[in-house]
């Protein structure tokens, strides 16, 4: 078997924004998605991990990774995101250089 | 004079009620670093027991009352709503150093309403044996709803203006709506509503919904007194007005509810029980469905100032001063 | 004529039932698109408790049990879960459009039983005040363990040939004998069993499971709703056999087993009560140990379709009609 | 001979009871594999719950106790914990192939004491009518705190020993007593103590804490068995010693408990069952707060020798064995 | 301290295969691994996060990562897990490129 | 939008030391930070992912990530909490390549 580049992005937002990033990244094309509940820290406050009783659960923050097979649908997710979502709200957006068997399966635009 | 020792006397004897020693407790052990910690499923677990119970209890009951007698009072509660959040916001207008997003967002959190508060109120009465009316709990979202889409409207009209000298704005107001319904709280409660009036459902409430109750209501304050203490921290990070607004507005919006509570006393015979479940709404602001709606609709607004202000303030003082005040109010001037 | 009657009275009756209530107050919410959700952990919690309580109930009264009694019941129970698989089978292989190892799934899952639906039915007959012998509910692994067996064995055949016409075909039995009682649902169904069997947890079962049993049932009525509700979604991405099959085949496989039932009753005084639980166990399909069963089992089966057919469609139809039907029908089959 | 036949009669007796059924009952299904899994908030809160309530239970009585007949136990609790420690690390430094470190470590466990097999006893000499001091759950933290810190603060002279040949060592103490003070079961125990002391707690413990006690234990009974098991192979991959001492020690210590407990009953009048609950405290081993004290004042000990020997071997004994010993030798010595 | 060229390997699962893959990462030489209980959308279908009610758990999914010291392993790694697990599950492999300090800790064949 | 050069940090930790990492991470003027509660198997013993009842809480694991706009800041934190963590306790650190949008969210000393 052989790997194949492709890159992967990742977005680290408030839980509230998950829907719209999935909507986001459906419509980029990409043939999946992983999500993970996170807490943490950045410019604006403390988010708390979702084991801990916190009043308001929305606040917490998701990690959202997408593979995909090639560099331009994986900057236009970042684009799209920042653009849509973190002009108001907060979160990260960063790419990364990966290797897939099955490239098919990563599908981009 | 008489009135004042009165009211002292009962005041200060509500303080060894279970329900505030667990508010203060959760405060304290924060304060020393406790590492205890309910965990999140439990806590959501508890707010759905506790509204669903509140729920199921106004929908058995109100099978057999008045709903007219609801009317008033209904009108009376977006009345307050609405005016709690129009002077909030003329408030933070006038204070310096406020970022306007932020005090229409505090305004409105002040405007909605608390599940939490809501429950300790119904197990005040009822320790003190106080009679309300069965729909009265049910007042919530008619204070809540209109409260928090006056502040996100209003919010947006201003930034609008602010952006481009005015023009149209379109705010989904039937979103917002929707948005409210939707959230965990008010579901519970609405669905608890429904259940209890359309299915026979005494005998689950009695056996377990009731009997629950108070014990996890008890978990709900802990909870509450160490996140109170826990967003101390965010709310030192702003402007103090908050904190100075999150301290007094409990107490005016609930004598703001008082009077009109006891207007309807005298026009519908609305009951001194409900008067004080008037107050209380009026005086809780949103823990639950308040803060993610408010997020949603005045992104600008920074949480850390509404959400300090009503975790680590406005509801400790709800609870332990605006509750016992009331029905110690209630108590004298309907003579109960 | 009268009988009819009698029957749809009896039937609607039941839906006042808050059981029923809550499951179709979650399918309401997950409609209205609610954000109100039970947590995981909550959920694991409800189910041990009520498996945990139906086990040592069992336990309990099955020390004084004449066990030889539970003979014939067993082996009809046996019957029942491989009949339903074979006719299961069949069906889908003369359906057009569907994919042979869902069909085989699909046939597995109906023949296999929900530890839900089966609470569900004790709740109604304690209501109805319709006793049953203490050791039915333990007839669920006698059906449950055969039909998932027989499904998985049959499909593995099958796609053997299919792949190299035929030839040695090896399916671990045992295997899935080990992972069926290994299941979270009969693990704690069986050691309830055993504990209430051999120590003397008469009072813990008393002061505990038992009061909490009917306010958990409700609890995880909710969640079957709103699971229903989310899950048609991926229902309506598959043929749309499985929806049909899913609403007549619970009728059907409790029919079957409310006649064998019947001879039990003759032949070795089988009660009603009895008769009712077999039927419903039959009418049941798993959700909770089942699927992760076969999806080992047969891995080329898509989840979607076996899944949504059976908690979208066949758990609401089990517990709404089914139970209800079969209850009303004992009644005067019964004279009871 | 009588008194044998007699101790093990009452000794297989208790082997009845349904607290011991779970933890064997644990035991037993996580050594047949099965999935069946509690998950971990359930977990927490079922803790919460038990010491909340031995602690709300504790503050209420006090107010009517006679503090001052706790010095002497509370003394000798503070003795006990200290003898255990260096009667432990003495007899890992004769072992060989034992890691001093580790050493160190499961001398402090055992020091240390176990909420969960606190809360059994109670439970069982319920069971027995057997009254002890309402203050005698409070020992907890007498014997707890001592034993960490003295383990801790050995362990850390040896180290500092084997580096630089002696010298300085600075252990920080009073960082201990917060760190034990501040962890969840302690903290617990604590919040329950004061506010059953200053607050009208007694309805919320009456409706809520007190009769989800046993249950709830059953749970954490069935928690425990499962990580007994699952912890032997943890167990396994270290030096059998640690087995072994966990298997007599609790015996050991809880016979140096019996002793001491017996001088103060013959002192200050302290009663058979405070003799019990003493005995038993001293038997147990650190199940929540200790290990990550240990873990964070002795860093370079292997978690799994002393989790394993603790976990897997110390508790069930202690539970298993140690608690109906300790009842049968108080009910043949002080003939109750 | 230094940093040396290592590879990790990421791999998302239904959670019951969590086992399997665990074996065939242990049996690869690697010297450890750190799972994540995960939700997401792929291919065949939408898996919850553990968050949510579900009442089937088996079907969440988890995300493995691992850490090696040597392209090959890594690489074997992920051809046994496609071979031997997504053939008939759902799941995505891939790699990238990372810097570890002592690379002892990171064992491979 | 352009994609900038960044380093990412990973810390896979027992969660005991999580608040002693995130006062090293703060330190080193990284502007946030993102945790993940883990379970896994290293060296010295497994750990339970934090969804099964474990009781001892405390030695379950994080996995925190910090994107950081330089090179130097991502190999300052990673020296950092190995000397002043790992040797006594478990737990692995690495750094990876991204590319971040706005790198001015990403400050490093
Ligand atoms: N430099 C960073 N590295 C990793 N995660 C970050 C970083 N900055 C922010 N985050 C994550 O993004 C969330 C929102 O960040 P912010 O928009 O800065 O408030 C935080 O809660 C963190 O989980
Ligand atoms: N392109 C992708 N990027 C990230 N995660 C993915 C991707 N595709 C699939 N996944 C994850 O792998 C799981 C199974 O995918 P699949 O085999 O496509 O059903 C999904 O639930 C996702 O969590
Ligand atoms: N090679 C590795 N790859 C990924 N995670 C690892 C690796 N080694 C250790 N870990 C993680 O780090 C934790 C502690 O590892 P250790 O210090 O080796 O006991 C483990 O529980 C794993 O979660
Ligand atoms: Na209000
Ligand atoms: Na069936
Ligand atoms: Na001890």
């Amino acid at each position: 078997m052989t790997y194949h580049k492709a890159k992967k992005v990742v977005i680290i937002a408030e839980k509230m924004l998950s829907e719209k990033i999935c909507r986001i990244i459906d419509a980029s094309g990409a043939r999946g998605y992983t999500v993970v509940p996170a807490g943490g820290r950045g410019a604006h406050h403390k988010h708390y991990t979702s084991e801990r009783a916190s009043v308001v659960d929305d606040f917490a923050t998701v990690r959202i990774e997408v593979v995909v097979n090639n560099k331009t649908t994986a900057e236009e997710i970042g684009n799209q995101v920042v653009e849509q979502c973190f002009d108001k709200y907060s979160g990260i957006v960063y790419l990364e250089d990966v290797e897939v068997l099955r490239p098919g399966k990563f599908g981009g635009k | 004079m008489d009135f004042l020792a009165d009211f002292f006397i009962r005041f200060l004897v509500q303080f060894q009620s279970p329900t505030l020693g667990f508010l203060i407790g959760g405060m304290l052990i924060a304060a020393l670093g406790s590492k205890l910690k309910i965990p999140n499923p439990i806590y959501q677990f508890v707010v759905f027991m506790l509204l669903m119970k509140i729920g199921l209890n106004g929908g058995i009951e109100i099978r057999e009352a008045n709903l007219f007698a609801m009317a008033l009072p209904a009108f009376f509660s977006i009345l307050i709503g609405l005016a709690i959040v129009r002077v909030g916001i003329a408030i933070f207008g006038l204070l310096p150093g406020v970022n306007s997003a932020d005090g229409f967002a505090t305004a409105g959190l002040f405007g909605a309403v608390s599940a939490s508060t809501l429950a300790v109120a119904i197990v005040m009465l009822e320790e003190e044996a106080i009679a309300f009316e069965a729909w009265a709990p049910a007042l919530y979202p008619f204070m809540d709803i209109p409260a928090l889409i006056l502040a996100i409207v209003m919010a947006n009209i201003h930034m609008k203006k602010e952006e481009n000298g005015g023009g149209e704005v379109d705010v989904n107001v039937w979103g917002i709506v929707k948005e409210s319904l939707r959230g965990s709280a008010l579901s519970a409660l609405l669905l608890g509503l429904a259940l209890g009036l359309f299915t026979n459902s005494g005998s689950v409430l009695e056996s377990f919904y009731e009997p629950l109750f108070r014990g996890f209501l008890s978990i709900l304050m802990l909870i509450m007194g160490m996140e109170a203490y826990d967003r101390i921290k965010e709310l030192r990070s702003v402007a103090h007005w908050y904190a100075i607004y999150a301290g007094f507005a409990p107490l005016l919006h609930g004598l703001i509810a008082f009077g009109l509570g006891y207007i309807a006393h005298l026009l519908v015979g609305f009951s001194p029980g409900g008067v004080i479940i008037l107050s209380v709404i009026a005086s809780s602001n949103s823990d639950i469905s308040g803060p993610p709606t408010l997020r949603a609709g005045i992104p600008s607004a920074n949480p850390s100032s509404y959400i300090g202000a009503s975790t680590s303030v406005g509801t400790p003082v709800a609870i332990a001063v605006a509750i016992p005040l009331f029905i110690a109010l209630a108590q004298i001037v309907f003579d109960i």
